[in-house]
Parts: structure tokens; sequence; C-alpha cells
């Protein structure tokens, strides 16, 4: 039970996917713009991210090492996880159109995620097993989720600011991004993991 | 050579199994007609008026979800609803490619009309009323302004004219501070580029 | 005043940007005094510098940016290098205070638009950005009162400029004697090293009267709870903030912590240990109360000060670093919009919160 | 006191119940010492045609009609509405349009009236003198006949609410005399000077509600007041269950639903009535108005206005016609020369500024003040950013955020300020009288309230263009459907086979080509 709750503290907080390991930088600043848009994207991501590790450790375990093909990893996970992106595409687009348009080509996107990859490969690497490396899934994405509807929070209220010419927009979303990652800092530590 | 087999086996088998998924969840979650059409033929104002070049807003609207025309054709809907289809499509903002002309109401000079029906014939919204031979009248309420009935008239008898201000329908304006000044900067900014 | 459409009401009540941004200095003045008074020269000459280029990069920013300079004059840059200077350790030396000053102003405030948009604490910002980048520096904590030792009497002007101009380095012999470690440092370290806290405090010779007083190591303006409670009462009273935050955030890690104590007294701190050391009542009745960075609502700001309650005393009993008052405000800093967007008061003839 | 700790002592019982929020400005009761001091007739009175919320009236007379004093010279249309009648007896010399007091500068049609100086009444009304006795459905028609709004400055016709109806039995009426505004005195001068009246009024809006209670609200800056309505109400033996209760002075109390709730502790949900949850509330100076329609037969021709201001010489309370110029009722009180003062027409707290002072006195007339530029100036300097202090939402007495709402607003988020209920704003000034940076805020919120008007307005044009459309399109669809048919049906009878065949193939084509002309034409 600690464990559990260890496990998803460390990957939500404390080894934060976005602003700790720098990973899924790309949607992370795509579709903040607005938190409705964040909270689907976040969904979406949790949905893929969870699924993908699971499936991926799954067919890690029994396809490829039996088999002795570790050295297809990286394309049997991308395959994975392209199927579930196109798979929650369809979904998205058949409940809710808006969102769909919204989130634009950053849905599709998802494929490429290094976040959504790098737990897949994350969770190999460190020998989870089939539970921890779901745990470690939904967290790292619930990590992602957490800090990009915050950060899209922040987006909105940046948006009406007046901000100098120079810096508006990218510029200073990536500052802010950046004194995020360092508020996050603060946790290093909190879990020796 | 075994590990080959193996490599090429498995990623078909799983490419099979992946595709037979999606192709089941497509038809779970197939969808009919577009259903963005009807979300963007409400944020067009109606005026049916053609300005943008096609023969009403809902044929825009089609063109619009298709992709096939850009945002900023509609004329009468001036900058607001250029901003709201392209929000809702999720595109970048377009500069409008003409000025919305103040809003307008067609009149029907009574004295000068013949009673020709065309204009009758010409009306998209059905808001010029009167029988052959008898003069018409634009119901002022209906009129969208959109000038259709103009140039099928035969007498040149229809004016476009301001429509009345009315005193339950002024509003306040911004207030005219440094700060609101800042807000119009950053909305004209918006619709430019951001 | 031009003849443009005014609406009502045409009545105004007097309070200005200027007068509240001065209470907040006000209310420091204690605070800033006890910490001259602990660390002499040291400490006057951080303020001061702190203070001044918080001012004159606020100036080049407005300059810059193409706004009245005379925006100074609302009293904000002074009030950010204030509280900047109070959040650092005596030993600071120049370079550093001056980079923070504009770290605060350019970073923290000029790029979101100046006054009213900052989206994190710009004091706070600069300090954990220093923190950050200086480790050392920043957790090297002199004694207070060192007026005995002969080889650095901080009551000394020249002995302070040249530890101000010149760094720690140039004093290396005397100054080992004076630095020592923060109650909240000395207890984590003691604490992996598997030191039950109880004795880890009798072993620092920790008093539970000095810590109030401010007799203790930390950063200049955070050891005295005396000087900063006169000055928080102050601001209640002029109701330049309301009780919500400070209560709610000190109350938070009262109890979370006398919870702990309570079950496990070797391994968690007592709760008045927390309350008195480091940043706590700092953050709590200056920092976190910051009206830019925090929620406007009442109930938002609860949720605020909770939040910044339990992140500080986590961070402190089991994260890396010793003091975790200014991260947990940073961090709650950037659910602020969310916060004030969930956490509207029910308005009046609507029987839920936010049904639309 | 925390609001946490308030409430529950609400809760308890230990606390009277207190709306929320609110500010304590400066009242600056200039007039309150000044008598009610009738005012001479003006040569011309301008009438406009709308003096309440609600459909504009339309003209009953023509220019050259003589009327009388009380005479209706303009009916309502529509239902939300009241008539208008002639302040005095006269000539009807010209109806046109005239400036009136509201913001925008524009102006209403108006009926001017060139008095003749006898200022002879209509009879027509029947005094009702037996009012008890009388069905209170006929009273409510008084009511309406003699053009009663709601004196306090909202003008909301009375006779709506004075209704008895099942579903909401009205339990208790609560008779306003608050005048929370700063400089405002017509209310608290009533109240010493007619205090029988005002009770009788009370009584008959008792009787035609069928309330069983009452009260009487005063806040405690008017303690003579609230004395003289005791000592009125203990003369009487029919009102034992009224009782007038005398609250502390606080901005915007004199609201109709943070009176309500200060009072019983209940609040009127958002889009309803007082009425809904029991509670019938008027403002004494339409209660007065309601007597004197009812018991004299006298329809709303005249007014008591206060005139002040920091600016004005001499401040005073006036009972005056309504259509008098304010220029005169200005110079009256010494006042003349405009320049450097500027005109508020109600209070300083939720009045219009005005640009110049040619309007006429009408029903929401509740002051009248010329204000120094110092004073104005004090409220309306220049605007600093928000440093998101929340004072605003202290203030605020529906428990709004208002700079957030402002935002929003500046923003052209207009849609997100409607989800934080900016509808539900009543403008009371409050969060702009405490905000340090001085912004506009109700500035901002009516200019969002506004643009959402607006915005509403053209969707639902909008929408029914397009119903007409779809209607249009769907009609010439049938047309040339039956057109098509019955073409068919005189080609099978009369033509060979071997034509029908082609004219079938034909059209179609035809009818593209003619499709694509139409967009290739509309395109250029």
């Amino acid at each position: 039970m600690t464990e559990i709750a260890l496990i998803l503290l460390s990957s939500v907080l404390v080894n934060n996917f976005v602003l700790t390991k720098f990973l899924g930088i790309c949607p992370f600043l795509g579709t903040s713009s607005k938190v409705e848009t964040a909270v689907g994207m976040s969904f979406a991501v949790m949905f893929v991210m969870t699924v993908a590790s699971t499936v991926s450790w799954l067919v890690q375990q029994y396809v490829l090492i039996p088999l002795e093909l570790e050295y297809l990893q990286t394309i049997f996970f991308i395959l994975i996880i392209a199927s579930l992106v196109q798979f929650i595409e369809m979904m998205i687009h058949k409940t809710s159109p808006v969102l769909y348009q919204g989130l634009g080509i950053f849905l599709p996107l998802i494929t490429t995620n290094c976040a959504v990859l790098g737990v897949a490969i994350l969770n190999v690497q460190q020998e989870q097993t089939f539970l921890t490396s779901a745990l470690y899934g939904f967290g790292a994405a619930a990590g992602f989720a957490l800090v990009l509807i915050l950060f899209a929070g922040l987006r909105e209220r940046i948006e009406i600011s007046p901000v100098p010419e120079l810096f508006k927009g990218s510029p200073l979303a990536l500052i802010t991004a950046g004194m995020m990652s360092l508020a996050f800092m603060g946790f290093s530590g909190l879990v020796k993991f | 050579m075994i590990s080959l087999l193996y490599a090429l086996a498995s990623l078909g088998a799983f490419a099979l199994v992946a595709g037979i998924v999606l192709a089941i969840a497509q038809k779970v979650f197939h969808i009919e007609g577009d259903p963005m059409v009807d979300r963007l033929d409400t944020l067009l104002p109606q005026t049916q008026c053609g300005q943008c070049g096609y023969p009403g807003c809902k044929p825009y609207a089609i063109a619009v979800a298709s992709g096939e025309a850009d945002v900023n054709h509609c004329v009468p809907g001036g900058e607001r609803t250029m901003l709201q289809i392209a929000d809702l499509m999720g595109v970048e903002p377009k500069d409008l490619e003409e000025e919305a002309a103040a809003p307008m109401l067609a009149f029907v000079r009574e004295d000068e009309c013949i009673g020709c029906t065309l204009c009758i014939k010409a009306c998209p919204v059905d808001a010029i009323i009167g029988a052959p031979k008898q003069y018409h009248t634009v119901i002022a309420d209906h009129c969208t302004g959109c000038t259709l009935c103009i140039e099928p008239c035969p007498v040149d008898c229809i004016d476009m004219l301001m429509k009345p201000e009315l005193i339950e329908h002024w509003s306040w304006p911004l207030p005219d501070t440094k700060r609101a000044q800042l807000g119009h900067e950053r909305r004209e900014q918006h619709a430019g580029h951001s | 005043m031009p003849l443009i459409m005014l609406s009502s009401p045409h009545a105004h009540g007097g309070d200005s940007v200027r007068m509240i941004m001065l209470t907040v200095i006000l209310a420091l003045l204690p605070a800033a005094a006890v910490s001259v008074y602990l660390f002499g020269w040291l400490a006057l000459l951080l303020i001061m510098t702190c203070m001044l280029s918080a001012l004159i990069t606020e100036a080049v920013c407005l300059k810059w940016m193409g706004r009245p300079v005379s925006t100074l004059l609302d009293n904000s840059a002074a009030l950010t290098g204030l509280f900047l200077a109070l959040t650092l350790p005596a030993a600071t030396p120049w370079w550093m205070a001056v980079l923070g000053s504009v770290f605060a102003i350019v970073l923290g405030k000029q790029l979101y638009g100046g006054l009213g948009y900052n989206i994190f604490n710009p004091a706070l910002s600069a300090r954990v950005i220093l923190l950050i980048s200086f480790p050392l520096n920043m957790t090297t904590w002199i004694m207070p009162m060192t007026a005995g030792d002969p080889a650095i009497n901080l009551y000394d002007f020249s002995t302070c400029a040249t530890l101000f101009l010149a760094g720690p380095g140039a004093l290396q012999l005397g100054f080992d004697a004076i630095s020592m470690a923060s109650p909240l440092g000395y207890v984590k370290t003691e604490a992996t090293l598997g030191v039950p806290v109880s004795e880890a405090l009798k072993a620092y010779d920790y008093s539970y009267l000095d810590a109030f007083l401010g007799f203790e190591a930390g950063s200049i303006g955070e050891t005295s709870a005396l000087a900063l409670l006169i000055g928080g009462i102050f601001l209640l009273a002029r109701h330049s903030i309301t009780w919500h935050i400070p209560f709610t955030y000190i109350a938070t890690v009262l109890l979370l912590s006398g919870l702990f104590n309570t079950l496990n007294p070797d391994q968690f701190a007592p709760p008045m240990f927390h309350l008195f050391a480091g940043g706590l009542i700092l953050c709590a009745f200056f920092m976190a109360t910051d009206p830019v960075s925090s929620p406007v609502t009442p109930l938002g700001q609860v949720v605020f000060a909770v939040g910044c309650g339990v992140i500080t005393w986590a961070i402190r009993t089991w994260g890396g670093y010793p003091e975790g008052a200014m991260f947990a405000v940073l961090l709650m800093n950037c659910a602020v919009p969310l916060i004030d967007h969930y956490f509207r008061p029910r308005v009046y003839g609507h029987d839920h919160r936010n049904e639309s | 006191m925390p609001a946490i700790v308030r409430k529950l002592a609400q809760r308890l019982g230990m606390l009277q119940h207190s709306f929320v929020g609110g500010v304590h400005p400066n009242m600056h009761k200039l007039s309150a010492d000044c008598g009610i001091e009738d005012c001479d007739l003006s040569p011309v009175h301008v009438l406009p045609m709308k003096q309440h919320i609600g459909e504009i009236c339309s003209p009953l007379v023509a220019v050259g009609d003589q009327v009388l004093r009380g005479q209706k010279i303009a009916k309502s249309e529509g239902y939300l509405s009241v008539p208008v009648h002639a302040p005095t007896s006269g000539r009807v010399v010209k109806i046109e349009e005239h400036a009136i007091a509201h913001p925008s500068g524009m102006g209403l049609p108006s009926i001017f009236i060139e008095s003749d100086g006898d200022d002879t009444i209509d009879e027509s009304l029947s005094p009702i003198s037996d009012w008890a006795n009388s069905d209170p459905t006929q009273l409510r028609e008084r009511a309406r006949m003699c053009g009663l709004a709601g004196l306090g400055g909202a003008v909301f016709p009375t006779f709506i609410k004075l209704v008895q109806d099942k579903r909401f039995p009205i339990e208790t009426v609560v008779l306003n005399g608050i005048e929370c505004e700063p400089f405002l005195t017509n209310d608290h001068r009533l109240m010493l000077e007619h205090a029988e009246e005002i009770l009788e009024g009370m009584a008959i809006l008792m009787h035609m509600v069928g309330a069983a209670s009452g009260i009487i609200a005063i806040e405690n800056n008017k303690q003579d007041a609230a004395e003289a309505m005791q000592l009125a109400l203990d003369a009487r033996s029919d009102m034992d269950d009224v009782a007038v209760m005398v609250l502390p002075t606080r901005y915007p109390q004199g609201s109709e639903k943070q009176l309500i709730y200060t009072l019983t502790g209940r609040e009127v949900p958002a889009g309803k009535l007082p009425m809904h949850i029991g509670v019938l509330c008027q403002n004494v100076g339409t209660t007065k108005a309601l007597f004197d329609a009812v018991v004299h037969g006298r329809a709303l021709t005249e007014r008591i206005v206060t005139v002040s201001g920091d600016a004005l010489p001499n401040p005073a309370n006036l009972r005056v016609r309504l259509g008098t110029s304010v220029r005169t009722l200005f110079a009256r009180q010494g006042l003349e020369d405009f320049s450097g003062t500027h005109i508020v027409h109600g209070g300083p707290m939720m009045g219009e500024r005005l640009k110049h002072p040619d309007f006429p006195v009408v029903k929401s007339s509740t002051g009248l003040l010329a204000m120094s530029s110092q004073f104005m100036g004090s409220a309306h300097t220049v605007e600093q950013p928000c440093i998101r202090c929340g004072h605003c939402s202290e203030a605020c007495p529906i428990s709004l955020v208002p700079n957030l709402l402002a935002d929003q607003c500046r923003s052209d988020q207009f849609d997100k300020a409607a989800s934080y209920d900016l509808f539900d704003c009543i403008e009371c000034g409050a969060c702009s009288y405490v905000c340090p940076s001085n912004i506009p805020l109700v500035h901002y919120f009516r200019y969002g309230k506004g643009q959402l008007a607006l915005q509403r307005r053209e969707q639902a044009f909008a929408d029914a263009s397009r119903q007409r459309s779809e209607a249009r399109d769907a009609r010439i669809e049938r047309e040339k459907a039956e057109k098509a048919a019955r073409r068919t049906r005189v080609r099978q009878t009369h033509a060979p086979k071997t034509d029908q065949a082609k004219a079938d193939t034909d059209k179609p084509a035809a009818v593209d080509s003619g499709a694509a002309a139409v967009s290739k034409e509309s395109k250029d």
C-alpha cells in the first residue's frame, strides 16, 4: 500500500515527466492555451499512457523476451502507442467534436509524445512488475495532466496580461514553465525512488 | 534466419491484431455527417448575403467545415464571427478582407414601386411582402440588410438606409482609460496573428 | 479629467495601491529593525542594496517598456527588494543581492506585464533561483549577535563592508568561527544519520524563547517570530490582509506536525519547532498573502493556504531541502488561477457554487 | 468579524442576519435638515414617453390640445408599462425628441406642455376612501392608471408587484426607507413630514397583497425618521404586526435583495422576484404615491427630489412636478454656471453623470447633484493595474469576484463572464468604491452586459433569419417539385414518349449549370 502511494507520489510530483525529466514538452506547450483543451488532452494522455505501459510490459515479457527480439522494442512500442492514439482519436471525434478540433494536430501527435514512449521504455529498464508499471504509467500521466492543467490556468491569465511585445506567446510560456520547474525542484528528495 | 522470421511473424501478427481492433473501433465510433457544420452555421449572422462567395450561410459553413474555405470570408459577421469560427476550427485567425458596413435596412420607395415581385423573389429571408401589381414593403424587423434585392429591381426604387439607433439598445463603450487601450491593443494583436 | 463617458459610482473610498504597499513596508519594519540588531551592518547593507537595485531595475524596465517611470512611486519595487533582502542569509555578497533583485523585478514581475500581472511572488522566485544557483552561499548562516569575536565584529562597518563586497572568502579564517547550521538544516542532517529529533534539538541547544525572539541562525528577516507577528498583526488590523491565509497556513503546519509528532516523536519534529523555525511566519504573513500571486476569494485563500501548509511540512519532513515554505508558496502560486476558478463564493440567490 | 464566525452566529440565532459585503461611504447628507419645499411651476414641462422600466408609451394628445393636471397624456403599450400624466394644466405645444437623463445623451419622444398657471386638476378619478373594502384588483388597476413606478430610482411599474397569487402568498410587506445613497435625503424628509400618509399607504399595500405583517426598515443615521414613523405607528390601532426596524448604516442596504436578506435571512433566488419568497418590498416614496392615488385619486405628477451636491450653494429637498427642467431647479438653489461642475442624476453611487442640465425631472429622479471636479476626480482618476487585493470581492454584496469579471469583460471573454454570473451584478458600485487601483469595475460590467445583450440580440436575429431562410428554401424546393410533377403529368398525357426521356436527361444538367452560374456570379 505504502509502495503504491510512493510510486504515485514519485511519478506525479518528484519525478514529474514534464518538469523534472523534460519529456513531453511539445504537447505541454501546444495544448496548454486553454484549460478546457488541456483537460481533454490530459484524459487522452492518461488513457494512452496507462494502457501503453501495461500493454508494452506484456509484449516485452511474453513476446520480445521469449523470442529474443528485444531489439524490436522501439518499433513494437510505437506500434502499440500509435494504435491506441488512433483509437482515442476516433473516440474523441465521436464524443466531442469541439475538443477534437481544439486538440487538432496534437491528438495524433500523442504518438510522438516522448513521455509515452519514455514511460514504456523506463518500465522495461527499471524492471518493473506488471502492477508497478501500470501504476508508473498512470502516475506519470497524472503528473503530466497536473502540470498541463496548472500551466493552462497560468497561460490563460498571462494571455490577458500586457506582456512586453518581445515575450508574448511562447517565450513567456517557456519562462513560466522554467519557473514551475524550479518550484517543483522543491519536491526533490521527497521520495527516494 | 529463424529470429528474422520470428520478428516478421510477431510484428505481422501484432499489426493484424491492432488493425482488427481499430477496424472494430471505426465501426463503433462511426459518425454521420459533420457535426461542425451546424455549429459553424449558428455562428454565422444568417444574412444569406452571399458576400462570402457561397450562396448563403449554410453553404459557407459546409465549405469551412470541410476546410475548403478560409475562416475570414464572412463580411457582415466582422471580426467577432471570424474569431469565433477560427476558435471553433482551431485554426489561426486571419485578417478580414473587407470591413463590415454599418447595419442597413432595405426600404422600398412605394410610389415608385411597380409591383413586379422581383425583389420578393430575391429576398433570402422572405422579408419583403406584396402581391403582383401592388406596392411592396420591407418588414424592417426581418430585413438582414443583404442588399440582394437592389439588383433585381427594374426601377431602382429600393434604398439601403441606416438602421435606426434605439436608446434601449445603447450600450456602454469600454472605459476610456490607459488599461482599456491596452486591452484593445491585445485584441487587435490577437486578431492579427496570435 | 476629460469629458468622457463616466460610469457610476462617482465616489471613491480613497484607498490606493501606493498606500497598500507602504503599509506592508511599514509592517516589515520591525523585522528589518531586528535583523539590523542581530546582524549589524551586514543586514543594513543587504537591505539597502536589494531595495536600491530593485528600484533601479524597475526604473530601467519601465523606461524600456515605454511606461511612465513615475510608476516607481507605487512602492511595489521597494517592497520586493525589502522582501528579497529579508529572505537572504546575512553573509550574502553584494553581487548576489543585486542579481537576486534583478531576477525578482525582471523575471518575476516585468516580463509578465508589471505590477499586478506576475504569477509568482517575485521575491520568492528570485530567492529560489539564487538557492538553486548558489546552494552553498545560500545555506551558509552566521550566528546572530556576533559582537564578541574580535575577528568578525558585525557592528563594525569596515568588517561588514569587506565581507559584503568580497564575500565570505575574504575572511575565511574567522568566518568559519561564526557560521553555523540553521535549526531546520541541523535536524534534517541528524535525521538522515538516524538521530532522533529530540536529541538533535538538545545537541543543537535549541531554545524556543530564542527562536521566538530571533536569536537563531537563518535568513536575516525570518529569525524573529516576534517582530514578524507584530508586523502581521499590524497588517491584519489595517485590513491589508485577511486572516484566511496566515491563520490557515500556520494551522495546517501545526496540525500536521502535531499529529505526526504525537504518533512518532523521534522521527517528527514538534509543532512549536516548525512554527518558529525557518521562514514559516514570514511566508504565512507576508509572502503567501502577496495579493497579486494569491487567490482572490476567501475560500480560495483557505485552499491555497492549506496547500502551502501541507507542502511546507512535507518538504521539511521528507524533502531534500531543509526549508519548504518558499517552495510551497511558489508551487501554490502555480495553482492560483485554477483555485480562483473553482473556489468562487456562492453568489446571492444561487443554490450551488458555479452551477453554470 | 470573520465571515465564518458571523455566519455561525447567525445560524445559531445569536446575531441578526446581515447581507455580505458592502461599504461605508461618507454620507454627505447636506440636506437632511431642509424641509420639503414646493417648487414653482415651470413655464414648460417636458414629459418623456418612457419614465419607467419597460415598454415605451404612445401619446394620446395632439399638439394644441388642452390638458389638465393628472390627465393621461400617453398610454402604455404592453404589459410592463405605465401611462404618463400631465403634471399641470396647459396646452400641448409640441411632441418631439428631447434629451433625457441617460448616459448616452440620446433622447426620447416627449410631450411639451406649456403651463397655463391655473394648475386645474383633472377630477375624473374618484377617491377610494373605503379602500379596506375594495377589491385588490381594482386598487391594482388604480395603481397602474395613476402611473406608479418605483420611486426609489429603479422605476419598476408598481402594479406588477401588487398581486395576490395563491402560489406565492405574500407574508411580509417591507417598507424601504433605507436611503443608503450618500447625499440623498428625499425619503428621509418624506418619512419625517408624511409619516401618517406613508403608513396609510402601507396599510393599503398590505390589504392589496393580503399580507399579515410588515416591516419599516430605516438606517440608524435617520433616527428622527424612525421615531416619527414609530410615533405614527403607535397612533394606529390596526397595524399591530408592523414594526419599525432600525438597521446599522451600510451601503447598499437599500437594494431590495440585500434588504430582504438582512430582514428575513432569506435570499431572493436568481431570476426570481421577492414575491416568490413571500415578500413585497416598496419604497416609502412609492407608498406615499399609492396613498395619493387611492385615497385622493391623484395620478403621479410630482415627486420629492433632493437637490444637493458639494458644488451646490443651497441644498434642498423639493417637491417638483415631473417634466420640470433640471437647469431651473439648480438655478433655484443658486447654481447658474455649470463650468467645472458635474451633474449627477440619482445618488453618487448609482446615479448617472450627465453632460448638461437640460433634461426634465422624471419619475426616477431621486436626486440631482452638482458635484465639484475635485469630488468626481477622486473617483475617476487614471486606472492602475489590478493588484488582486480582493477588496472588491469583500465589498460585493452578492459575492461576485469583480476583478476577474472585469478582466473577462476587458478581454471580451463575455461568455466566461456570464458563467461567472455577470448578470447577477446589481451595479451598486461598492467594488469600484473600494478599488485601490481606481478600476472602473462597474463600467466594465456595463460594457460586458451591453456586449452580451448585443450578441444575444444578434444571435436571436440570426436564428430567426435562418428559420425564414430555411422555410423559404423548403418552399422553393416544394414548388419546384410540384411544378416538375405537374409538368411530368402534362407531358405524360400529351407528349410522345421519346421527348419525355430527353427532357428528363436535360433538366438536371440545366439546373446544375444554372446553379454554377449563380455561384460564379456571386463570387465575382
